[in-house]
Parts: structure tokens; sequence; C-alpha cells
């Protein structure tokens, strides 16, 4: 689909316009509901039990490159890496996308500043590793086993390496947080590891963990166009169930 | 009692260690453990048998050396039915490696069975364009391609190649494929009615289900276990080589599950023990 | 417009690329001097924003046979985009760098781990240009011993264990603790009897055709994988979709707090 | 000559990654630093291969495209990050970066999305097969539940929303479970193959 037929810019737009209203109605002070997720409340105690042990926690955003899913990471992220800084606990970042470095590195000292631990922050603990998936994957199990680290995140996109990842990481006897919109890999975050964010909860995750209230409105405004395309997909159902121009009106809805 | 609770937590160095034996033991003895044919597999083979006299086969290689360890089995097995039933046939394909490596297999097969290039078989070769280039092909073939991708000459030269006008002289595609390319041979399927066969890789059996249950297909073989069955279908050289890897993947999945049972039947026991207890 | 147009004449090629050299170090040496941190912060915000433009438009924009005004503008970005991101693998090269000299210069233990890995670097690196450009026998010898000897073997090697951590993930996952882990299980176990031979020989006495034959072992798997599984499939999709739309505004709208280039 | 170098490399490398499976160990960890180091050789050649040279040098010297050296200048923007007075040019180029890349989501969501969306319009008709009738019912109920449970701005322990979203994880538990079950068949494959390299190609010690 080179550019976008009407049918697709409605649906889109349509999804955007909600997305943009919740969020001006959160900046206008409006309070929205989140129901609890299991994995969202880990994530502190995740940070908190590396804290314990002493050991480093490490952070994997998988075979992300420049895109919405590394930002999403990146989210995350930020906010592993202020609390850790916290409490002095070292975050390693090894990075599979060499054009990623620069922001990572940017996001990381950010959040050290933001703790008020500038002059604590270790440039080496984030680096680019390799750009081959399973060179990454054998390098990140190496640093597993060598640094001993005590928590793991996985969240990104990932492909086979995977299970490779989360499987070498319970075998060093780490809490592994798992999350990642490749839903091939899914199964093997939910077989692997402690926590896993399924699907949507990954972009809802900077929402849960900052409780700023514009992200929590944008979390809004993802319910009402996840509603947009329900409704849309039970009218094609009906459509198609009547058949005849109803039915080819929605089979043509975005031709 | 104490070793079945155990059996919750056993050392994950040996549950490797028993994969690794498992696997193995099957290509050094022989194991028959049941083997059974699928339907799709009988399909292809019914389709290759009840090919009529003037009809030509088409096999699409869309695979190259990433998918060899499923997609080569299946090539070798299908040219050596062909080459058996005396069936003619032409490879070209979308992937640079396919017509190359299948070109390898047919003339290794050909000595067994005393075929021929260019009376047997030919081969067009990696093919660009996509659907448009199929469909001029359908329309006409011999204007389609100027020359074989072996001996580099024009099509006239060979017997089996002028006997192909267009798709009408077809009898029979065979898309052997380790990606979606098959969505193009549907479309030339529906617009000809030529019938259409589907070898793929297993990890995309479960896209081909609807084409099965729509009929557009009339035969499939999925990954390693297609070419084991369609190997024992036609008595293949490499029947036995095909069902030993079979046997090592049954062995393997017989072991996950058996496994599981173990650890459910420790958990079982131990959860009853610290009720009672 | 003219400006842009090639220069064949190598003395004028480097006046112009000397020129726009000159040019940008004193843009940014102007910008670094008069404007404020906040100047420079709003400066950047608005430039995200910009930014966000350039693709949303291109698509949404209605195109004549395929083209708007901005679509010849997406290869030579696309270009750009792959250039700029290419200069960046130094950095990174560097940041790695920077980690495993540390360990040689300090003798941390394993040092010469890191040491191997320059030394690999470097063989490879220089075997393939060689081999490349160079054409030198010796160079191809090598490089065809580094590349299909570990590299590609190494990897493939890698990928292959799979096999051991699935077995191993399978035995630890599918516990009958919770209804999550039944209903897994028992879709998991259904569906791996379902491709092997021994499974469907344990349903295949139930007839091929009509309603019972529904329930032979291969049926019942594909039913799961193309009902249950690319039903939910879709629908997590759905999910993503949405997330990911709203993931890219809060982006483009500068709205993330940890990743606000130009501040807050 | 070389092929049997070749091989007999690359049956360690295998048994050198193999390793890990027991336990980590300096064996493992040579392979582990080699096949970096390879990894990193071989991408400086291929970044100049197939992206510097052909994209970037070549049109800028040889066919005169003076105005590329801009990718140049802006690329070495990124090196300033690490000093603190000049590090906002390097945050111009990655937010510049960022926002390009956050405007190409509607491409991509179109292009993966827009069919799916398509292909979730099943007419639930029994006529042709029942069955294909009941299948299309059911995978819109699944479509609905699962919808649901990804409802995250809504309280979940009201019916009949409670009901639907259980109902939903429960297809997702059943979803994932089935494509477990459907790549163990590949990922054991592989092993097969490593399995037939090392006992045919490199041992010798089994024949087809």
């Amino acid at each position: 689909m080179e550019h976008a037929t009407t049918g697709v810019a409605i649906l889109e737009l349509s999804i955007t316009g909600a997305i943009l209203f919740s969020i001006f109605l959160a900046r206008g002070g409006r309070e929205f509901f989140l129901r609890k997720i299991a994995a969202f409340s880990v994530i502190d105690d995740a940070i908190g039990r590396a804290v314990e042990m002493g050991r480093p926690i490490l952070f994997s955003a998988g075979l992300s490159g420049l895109g919405v899913t590394f930002f999403q990471a990146l989210a995350i992220l930020s906010y592993v890496v202020r609390r850790a800084a916290e409490y002095g606990v070292r975050v390693i970042v090894p990075l599979f996308a060499s054009e990623v470095y620069p922001l990572t590195e940017e996001v990381c000292k950010e959040a050290y500043r933001a703790a008020g631990r500038l002059e604590e922050y270790n440039p080496s603990d984030v680096f680019f590793l390799s750009n081959d998936q399973f060179a990454y994957a054998s390098g990140v199990v190496g640093i597993m086993h060598r640094e001993r680290t005590a928590t793991h995140f996985f969240l990104g996109d990932f492909a086979a390496e995977s299970l490779i990842l989360a499987e070498e990481g319970h075998s060093v006897g780490a809490v592994q947080i798992a999350g990642t919109p490749s839903t091939l890999q899914l199964p093997f975050f939910v077989a692997a590891c402690d926590y896993t964010l399924i699907g949507e909860e990954y972009y809802a995750a900077s929402a849960y963990v900052s409780r700023e209230p514009i992200i929590v409105g944008s979390i809004k405004g993802q319910d009402l166009g996840k509603i947009i395309l329900l409704l849309l997909s039970l009218s094609g159902v009906i459509g198609m169930t009547l058949g005849g121009k109803i039915a080819i009106i929605f089979q043509n809805l975005f031709r | 009692m104490e070793w079945l609770i155990q059996l919750r937590q056993i050392k994950r160095q040996w549950i490797y260690l028993s994969l690794a034996v498992l696997v193995s033991i099957p290509l050094f003895f022989k194991i028959r453990l049941p083997f059974f044919v699928g339907p799709q597999a009988k399909g292809l083979y019914e389709a290759v048998k009840d090919l009529p006299e003037d009809k030509v086969v088409l096999l699409a290689m869309d695979w190259g050396a990433a998918t060899k360890g499923e997609s080569m089995w299946q090539a070798q097995a299908i040219i050596e039915h062909l080459f058996k039933e005396k069936k003619p046939f032409v490879i070209l394909g979308y992937d640079i490696q396919g017509p190359q490596l299948s070109e390898e297999l047919a003339e290794k097969l050909a000595k067994k069975y005393g075929r021929n290039y260019g009376e047997d078989w030919f081969n067009v070769g990696f093919i660009t364009g996509g659907l448009p280039l199929l469909l001029r092909m359908a329309k006409n073939f011999q204007a389609t391609f100027k020359q074989d991708s072996v001996k580099r000459k024009p099509l006239s030269t060979f017997p089996v190649a002028r006997r192909i006008k267009d798709i009408n002289d077809i009898g029979l595609i065979i898309d052997i494929t380790g990606s979606g390319t098959y969505g193009d041979w549907i479309t030339i399927q529906t617009t000809y009615k030529v019938p259409l066969a589907v070898a793929c890789t297993a990890v995309i059996t479960p896209d081909l289900y609807p084409f099965l249950d729509s009929k557009q297909l009339i035969g499939m073989l999925s990954g390693l276990k297609g070419a084991a069955e369609y190997e024992a279908l036609i008595k293949g050289s490499h029947r036995k080589t095909t069902l030993k890897m079979m046997m090592s993947q049954s062995m393997a999945h017989l072991l996950i599950i058996i496994l599981i049972v173990l650890a459910n039947i420790g958990l079982y026991i131990e959860r009853r023990r610290r009720r009672s207890g | 417009m003219r400006i842009f147009h090639p220069v064949k004449d190598p003395t004028l090629l480097t006046v112009y690329i000397v020129a726009s050299l000159v040019g940008s170090f004193l843009v940014l040496a102007l910008m670094h001097k008069f404007l404020s941190m906040r100047a420079k912060g709003r400066f950047i915000t608005a430039l995200t924003f910009l930014a966000g433009f350039f693709y949303s438009l291109e698509f949404f924009l209605p195109a004549k046979n395929g083209k708007n005004f901005l679509t010849p503008w997406v290869e030579p970005v696309g270009d750009a985009l792959a250039v700029i991101g290419a200069f960046a693998f130094p950095l990174g090269l560097i940041s790695l760098a920077v980690v495993h000299w540390g360990n040689i210069r300090r003798r941390r233990e394993g040092w010469y781990f890191s040491l191997f890995l320059f030394i690999a670097m470097l063989a490879m690196a220089l075997s393939a240009f060689l081999n490349h450009y160079a054409h030198l026998s010796l160079a191809k010898k090598i490089y065809s011993c580094l590349f299909d000897g570990l590299y590609i073997p190494l990897g493939v090697a890698m990928m292959s264990t799979l096999a051991f951590y699935i077995v191993s993930a399978a035995y630890r996952a599918f516990r009958v603790t919770n209804v999550d882990a039944i209903l897994m299980m028992g879709a998991a176990i259904i569906v791996m009897l379902g491709q092997i031979p021994f499974g469907m020989w344990l349903t295949s006495w139930l007839p091929m055709q009509g309603i019972v034959s529904s329930l032979r072992i291969e049926n019942v798997s594909n039913w799961f994988m193309t009902i249950v599984n690319m039903s939910v499939q879709r629908a997590i999709g759905f999910g993503l979709a949405v997330g990911g739309i709203a993931m890219a505004l809060r982006v483009w709208f500068s709205l993330e707090r940890g990743m606000q280039m130009g501040g807050k | 000559m070389v092929e049997v170098i070749v091989t007999w490399l690359a049956a360690l490398a295998t048994l050198g990654i193999y390793s890990i499976l027991y336990k980590e160990n300096p064996i493992y960890r040579f392979f582990e630093h080699l096949f970096i180091g390879l990894g990193l050789g071989w991408t400086i050649f291929e970044v100049w291969k197939d992206v510097l040279q052909p994209k970037w040098w070549t049109p800028m010297v040889v066919e005169g495209k003076w105005y590329w050296i801009f990718a140049f200048i802006i690329g070495s923007l990124y090196y300033f990050i690490f000093s603190p007075r000049f590090a906002w040019m390097a945050r111009l180029v990655i937010s510049t970066l960022m926002g390009l890349s956050a405007g190409l989501v509607f491409k991509v969501t179109a292009a993966i999305y827009i069919p799916q969306i398509e292909a979730s319009f099943r007419p639930i008709t029994f006529h042709p097969s029942i069955a294909r009738g009941i299948n299309n019912l059911l995978s819109t109920i699944i479509l609905l539940c699962v919808i649901l449970y990804f409802l995250f701005t809504v309280s979940h322990e009201k019916q009949p929303l409670a009901g639907a979203s259980k109902l939903g994880r429960w297809f997702i538990m059943l979803g994932l479970g089935a494509m477990f079950g459907s790549t163990v068949m590949a990922r054991l494959s592989l092993f097969i193959d490593r399995l037939t390299f090392l006992l045919h190609d490199w041992l010798k010690v089994i024949k087809f």
C-alpha cells in the first residue's frame, strides 16, 4: 500500500484523533482509571531485587532499530535507569543496532541527571554489541553469566533469539520481565520469563510506569482506538453475513 | 517416593543430554515408530500419477540454501517421482539458488533413471518480474523465455520445451517454497484452473490450510515430514534418510511430552504430600 | 534548482564541498553562540515535530498515478537515513572498543578474549576488503576459512541451540499450576502431536471424511492453528496497531518524558 | 584442502557453542568473542560496500553530487554526544531522526494491519458448509473477547466485561500454546541438521 486509500486515511486519522483528543483532555486535568496489570507492579520489585543482591540489571531491546518499538523500550529504560541510579545499581544495555546507540546513550545520561547522580554515570554500561542476530544473542548470554546480572528486561523487537536469552537468563537465576510486539515470540517469553507484557500491554508500559497524566490520556485514546477497530470488524461481519451489496461495500472498504 | 518428586526439578543438563542422545539414535540404528502418510501428500502423489500424457509439470523452485533443511528433501523426492513416472517437467523459480540447486538434484537422479536433459526435463532458471511475468508466460510460454538456464540455448532446441506453447500444455504446477511465493501461483490456478500443489516449510503450513479447504490446492508437502511421506509413497532412494530424520523428530517430540508428564506427576505427588503431611 | 546540479569538474567539486563544510561550521558556531539553551531546546523540539510530517504527509496526501509532491523525495531521504545511520556505526564500534580496550589495558580477568575479538575483527575486515577489491588469492582463502568456516557455522550452531531450549522451556512451563498454564500446555501438546507421524497414527483409525474426521489429531491441530491462533494473533495485532500509532504520536509531539531531546 | 579446514573449523565452532549448554566456560567465551569480532569485521566491510560507497562516496565524488557532503556533516554531529557543551548538536540529529521514523508509523501500520482488518470480515453463514459458519462465528467471538481483554482504562471487575476478558485471556493462552507447539518441529530440525553435519560431513560415522 504505497498511499492511503480514503478508507485507510479515515480509519487511521480517526484513531489518531481519538488519541490526541484524550491527551487534550488529560492535559486539561481529566483523570483516567488504569486497571492493574501484574507485570507493571513488579518492575519496581525486580529493580529492588537487584539492589538487595548488589548485582547489575541487564536491559536488552532485542533487534529493535530506530522506530516506535524502540522508543517504547527507551521510555521504560529511562525509568529503570533512573530508579537504579537512585540505589547505585548498574544497568548494562547491550545494543543490536548501532544507529540507536547515540539516542540510548543520551537517554541513560538524562536518567542519571534526573536522579541527581550525573557524576556516577558510567558511559561504558551502554554499548553497541553486534548487529548479527545470533552474535548478539551469544554476547548477551556471555554478559549474563559473567556479570551475574540479577534482573533482566527484554523489551523491544525480538526474533528467534528470544528463547536463547530467556532460557539462559533463567539458568543464571535472574528475575525476567519481557514485553514485545513480535507476537511470534510471545509463547517463548510467556513460557520462560517471570512476567510478560502481552501485545498492547507493551505500548501501555510507559503510562503504567510513569503514571504521567498525558501518557495515561494516550492510553485512554488507545482504548477508544481499539473500540473503533472492534466496531468496524463486527459491522464487517454483519455486513458479510447479510451479503449482497452491503458485503461488497465492506469488501472494497479499503480498496 | 522422594525421587518421584525430584522429577519436577530435573537439571537442564540431563534434559539436553537426553535430547542429543535420543535424536541421534535413529540416525545410527533402525528405529521404526509407526509412520503415517497424510492425505495431502497422497493428493500430490495421485496428481502426478494421473497427469495426462500430453501435459508437462511445472516445478517452481522458490527456495534457497536458507531452507535447504526442508525444501531440498521435498524437491529431491518430487523430481525422483517425475523421473520414475517418466513425466516431463520444467524448472523455474523466484529464488536465485532454487533452480540451480534443483538442477544439481535432477542431474544426479537422471543418471539413475536414464533421463536426459532436454527430452525429459529442462530448466529456465531464476525468473524476475513476479505475477506479470507468470501471466505473460501463461499466454505465450515460448516468447517469455529466450533461452534455457543450463545450456543457454533457445527453447526450440529442446523437444520437451517445444511441447509447451501456453498454460494449457501444463497439467500440474508444484511450488516448492520457503516463503509466501505460493500467492502468485494460486492466482494462476484460479485464473487458468491448472491443478496446483505446494511443498512448503513447516512454519508456513498453517497459512495453506484455507486453500486446501477451498480445493485451490490439490496437495501439500509440509516440511521434512512431507518429504519423508512422499519418499515413502514413491519408494524413493532417500526414503531411509528422510525417515530416519522423521524418527529423530518423533523421538524429540515424545521426549518433550514425556518430560511434561513426569514433571506434572512429581508436582501432583508433592502437592498431595503437602496437603496430607 | 540549478544549484543542485552535479558538478563534474573536480576542482569545482572540492570548492563546493569545502564551502559546504565551512558554511555548516559557521552556522553551527553561530547557533551555539547566540542561541540560549532554552532556545536550542525549543528548536530541537520544533525539528522533531516538523520531521514527523514528512512520511505521514507523503502517505496521506492523495497521489495521482502513485505520486504526490513528496513521493520523489522518499527514496533520497531513505538513502540519506541509511548513510547517516552508517556514520553512526563507527560511533557504536568505538563504544564497544572502549569496553574491550579497557579490559586489555587494566588486564581485567579474561582480557585476552577481548584481544581475540579485535584480532578476529581486523582479520575478517582485511580479508573481506582484499578479497573483494584486490582479488588476492591468499585473502580469498583466509576469507573463506573465516566466513564459511567460522562466521556462518557459529550463527547456525547458535540458532540450533534453540532445539535444546525449547525442550527445557516446555518442561518448565507446562505445569498444571493455573488455568493459563493448563490451556497453553493442552494446545501445545495437541499441535505437537499433529505434526509428527506418530501423533497422526494415534488417530488414523478415525474415518477420513464426515464430522468424525474433524477429531483426527492433524485436523484438531490445524483447527487450533487456523481458527484459535489466527484470531488471537489478529486481535493482538489490532491492539499493537493502535499502540504503535499512540507511541508514534507521543514521540512526534515530544510527550515522552525520558526522551525529550529538547529538554523539559 | 580449504574444504577440509572449513569443515573442521565449522565442527569445532559448533561444539564450542554447544558447550554453553553444559555451563559458561572459557571455550564458549572464546567462540563468543570470535563470533562478535568476525561479525564486526564483516559489518565494517558491508557498511562500506553496500551503504557508504554506492549511496554516498560514488554519488558525491564520482557523479559530482556535492550536496551529499551534508549527510557526512549531519552524521558527524553524532560524535558530539560525549561533550556536555556541544551535545545539543547530537540531540539535533537524534530528534530529527526520531520525528522522521515516528511519521513512518501510519504507512507501516496500514501495510501490516489493514489486510488483517479486511480478513476479519467473515460471513457467519451456515449454507455452503456448517463448519465454516461455526468457525467464522468462533473467530469473531475470539476477536471480541481478546480485544476486550486489552482495554486498560476500564475496570474488569464488573460483568459482562470480567467474563469476556477472562475468556479473552484463555483464548490467548490457547493461541500461544498452539504457536509454541507448531514451532517445535522447525527448531528441532535446526539441531538435526547440525547433528547430521557433525556425524556425516565431519566424523563420517553415518552415511545417507
